[in-house]
């Protein structure tokens, strides 16, 4: 690529979207969660497995999007890997646009956000619980607040 | 009046001076008399740099918001969103989407009498309103009568043009209403309301409150928080703002509940041929291409507005309205409809005995005097207080203690001119 | 595709030198490149004469409208009903004051829909549509199914994108809609449905016809008598004009046995206490104080189209989408969703294998070249087609066969980039 | 007044305005109608005469309005003495705006055309049939059509 390309598409984004860190399902799962992003039909899969302590012993993502949501999606299972549900808890949005490292317009943040929002979803989503309900559209049910609008 | 100290001199000068920042004081009327522009509470005139930012944003960044990846709609969506935080800025919002942007006060108001109203009010249920309330605050619950079949109350004034206190807690009292739409200003008698006080009362007696705030937020500093009220609308025109836009502030808690108004892009998360799911905040009330060029033009007249400071414009607009005031109330056959000027902002309204409103309006256009002349939106206010046109001066921030002077001296010609004479009709 | 004539040249020459009158495209994006503005049917651009009318509006006789008697609000009146019957004309409506002024193509479907839906669709009645409807001609009919528990069909559309007569035929006899709502033209599939033979069908069946006329109107000669249509909507911003305003076209005989919508001022005849009566056309839709701005730059906006002539726009337009469609039909891995260019106007939607829209998009915007990415507000389209998000590419009078190339060479280009390489992640 | 006062508060209006044509009602009125431009306040009652051949024996007229709007009214009832209902039905509202003689805005020209639509609902109004009703409003009820809107 020529130095003059936007750096949303650097080597290590690529890096993340055709070789990603974790996609697959995880069958032992304690905690998960799915959402979309239905201004631009992303989507992401969040399979975690916790320990008693509370502990990301594996943390795993499916989806399905663009760049920057599956990448960004990739840097966050690297991350936090072996975290524990507070350090996971106190990660911000704007720490998340940092671990994606390039900035990001306010439209392409949300695409950047979508795994962050469904990660802190999983959470809160232990697999006994049933997650049947939370499929469509569960990640805009929890996360409320103010988005863009879609396109036109 | 008081005289003006050295200090309301120097605060005084920016005000003056905006003068040339407004093209269209500076023209003539249709005789040749050099514009005197006292019509500001039907809608205020734009300063250069309103006009100006809209035109920069269709010569250089003009795309539609929302969702575009490409370069022109981010640098629109931003502009347009920075937009929404300059106004929220501007009324004391707590978070910047209590601001939806509509089409002007009018639309805001329907917006909430057909979402809030159709899902809250019930057959019996009350609204409580005033006498003196715009058209644009009455009809809309009449409409909403019709549909749900609620009752309208209205307050009456006093002889002095004032609703007390008490009489505000007695109607709330009687008539339990589950909603106080009320005016901040009144766009005729200038009155201003004690805002903050009422909606107190009124949230005392469980009622939701929304504030008709078309002739206050232009005029003087307004903090929709400090108010507490729960929703307060505005256009952009009468703010130095272009046409096309107005505001509907809410807050979030009732802003969410509510459901959507307009349907259309943007205001959905997700529609499949068996139904549609909502949005968030502010994109929910927003459907369709949004006023986007109108949006960056009323930001750009709340910063124009801001820097020349709320407080100065309130003072100055208070004191010629005291002059106008006083002039009208010594002058024989005109009559004064509305308090006394410490009880209103920039606004007079009066009648000259045996003449039309509209010869009035039209006399004082002889001279460059722009009035408005007849009802004012305010219909019901006219037939109780038993008259069927005024005439209105109303000042703004660009407008001169001479102005007022030509204005007085104008109406005593005018006066004159129509002063019966016994002429005879030609026989044929 | 077909080699242009002299003829084809000389009506060409005019739209290119148009180019000069947009400020905007003259720009360059984000990274440098010049700017190729292909994102047309979201919004188009300004002239500079739009963007002057306004601002002459407001630099030189800009006041309320309606009853002020003082010079300028006589001559803002006057500038803003000329402004209806030039937008009358444009359209080829019978009278003037069937021409509403609302604040886009979304605002009058839900005007129709509050309105005349809410008085004359009862529960269990049919409203068609096609499923290729933009968001703003499917969310308020559901929002009145909501209300009055009516049903919605949606015409499907064939494996070559489109309609036949045969099916709206049959569509009509089975379901025996009150109402047919379709657009003119397709924001995503580019195809433009035979109006006129529709709605000749539909009125066969005593169907009411709402024509969406948003991607229509701005492209080719259209006379709302000749399509015999009973609603028309569009917007003002696809048109050249400015955001904020939009029209509402009914017949006369519909309209005026409609309720009012939103209520306020300039809609009554008469406001009391106790209820209120309406006015008449236009003004019984026209709440509070109007787009006056909006109304005189988008008459400035038609008169600039006018005169650039709609037949030539159409056929350059054509030209373009044909040599698009072409170039990407050409391409590996690309596919064109919509029908052949014969039956599209100048709308090219497609795919890119494995590249997400938005990437598509962004590395477009990269060479300057600004296009849509996303479901265009057509979701239902796009679950029925099984895509999730395309890339948009629309055109107008002032683009080029170049800008055409240009963006296809940008396209391998990001085809290219995406291409699956075999990269590794670093290892930490 | 000075030679550069409008021309519609000229001295032959501001004539009629002072001393009416037939102001005041008419008892032995065959036809009447009364309306009001409830935009500016401005009320017309008209009170006719007719013979068996529907020609016009008295006009009066009443009202309360500005000058334009009652001194056309006057201007209206001395042109059409004497004439028969055809040649008030072809009467047409140009020529209306004509017989005031000096030009009128937009808004003004509702104020002059007030009587003459009172004039045409008249001949449609026979004393008989009961005028009850037509009071308010009633003149926007019989003349359809656009208007301007009331000021803001
Ligand atoms: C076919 C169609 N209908 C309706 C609309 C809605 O127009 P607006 O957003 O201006 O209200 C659009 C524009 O997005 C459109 O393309
Ligand atoms: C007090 C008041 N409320 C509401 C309105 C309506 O505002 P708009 O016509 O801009 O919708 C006005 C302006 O006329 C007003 O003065």
């Amino acid at each position: 690529m020529s130095p003059s390309e936007p750096d949303i598409y650097a080597e290590h984004v690529l890096d993340h979207y055709e070789d990603p860190y974790n996609r697959g399902p995880l069958d032992t799962a304690t905690h998960t969660d799915e959402g979309k992003n239905p201004l631009c039909g992303d989507v992401v899969h969040i399979d975690l497995k916790m320990d008693d302590d509370g502990k990301i012993i594996e943390a795993w993502f499916d989806g399905d999007g663009c760049v920057i949501s599956q990448a960004s999606a990739s840097m966050l299972m690297e991350k936090i890997d072996g975290k524990t549900m507070e350090e996971i808890q106190a990660f911000t949005a704007d720490e998340m646009l940092e671990l994606f490292g390039h900035p990001l317009t306010p439209n392409r943040q949300k695409c950047c956000l979508l795994s962050w929002r469904i990660l802190q979803g999983a959470l809160k989503s232990p697999v006994a619980a049933g997650d049947d309900d939370v499929e469509s559209n569960g990640a805009r049910r929890k996360f409320g607040g103010p988005t863009l609008g879609e396109e036109t | 009046m008081t005289a003006l100290t050295a200090s309301d001199e120097a605060t005084l000068q920016p005000l003056l001076d905006s003068r040339d920042d407004f093209p269209v004081l500076g023209r003539t009327t249709a005789s040749g008399a050099p514009l005197v522009f006292l019509d500001n509470a039907a809608s205020t005139q734009r300063p250069v740099a309103v006009i100006e930012a809209m035109g920069d944003c269709y010569r250089n960044y003009y795309a539609n918001v929302h969702r575009g990846i490409h370069t022109l709609s981010e640098e629109s969506t931003a502009a347009y969103e920075q937009s929404r935080t300059v106004a929220a800025n501007f009324i004391g919002a707590a978070v910047d989407h209590e601001v939806i942007f509509t089409a002007g006060a009018t639309a805001s108001i329907n917006t909430v009498a057909r979402t809030w109203g159709d899902t809250n009010i019930g057959p019996g249920d009350v609204i409580l309103l005033t006498i003196a309330e715009h058209h644009a605050n009455i009809v809309p619950w009449q409409q909403l009568a019709q549909r749900v079949g609620c009752k309208i109350e209205f307050l009456p004034i006093d002889d002095d043009f004032l609703i007390s206190d008490e009489v505000v807690q007695a109607a709330l009292q009687k008539h339990q209403p589950k909603l106080f739409a009320f005016t901040a200003a009144s766009n005729v008698l200038g009155t201003e309301n004690p805002v903050k006080r009422w909606t107190k009362i009124a949230h005392d007696h469980d009622a939701i409150v929304l504030i008709d705030a078309a002739q206050a937020v232009p005029h003087r500093a307004v903090n929709v928080q400090d108010w507490d009220a729960d929703f307060v609308v505005f256009s952009g025109h009468k703010v130095c703002g272009p046409t096309g836009i107005g505001v509907l502030y809410g807050k979030q808690t009732l802003l969410d509940a509510m459901p959507p108004f307009l349907g259309g892009g943007a205001m959905i998360d997700e529609v499949k041929t068996s139904g549609f799911t909502t949005a968030a905040l502010p994109d929910k009330f927003e459907a369709g291409t949004p006023p986007i060029a109108e949006a960056i033009g009323l930001a750009a007249a709340m910063q124009y507005v801001s820097e020349l400071g709320l407080d100065n414009i309130a003072n100055h607009e208070h004191r010629m309205c005291e002059r106008a005031d006083a002039a009208l109330r010594s002058m024989d056959g005109v009559k004064v409809i509305g308090p006394t000027p410490d009880k209103k902002g920039g606004i007079v309204s009066f009648q000259v005995d045996r003449i039309h409103a509209h010869d009035v309006s039209q006399g004082l256009d002889h001279d460059g005097i722009a009035v408005r002349a007849g009802h004012h939106c305010t219909m019901p206010l006219h037939e109780y207080l038993g008259v069927t046109a005024t005439s209105r001066a109303s000042f703004y921030f660009y407008n001169t203690m001479d102005e007022v002077d030509q204005f007085i001296e104008s109406l005593a010609k005018v006066q004159k001119k129509f002063a019966p004479t016994g002429r005879r009709r030609k026989r044929s």
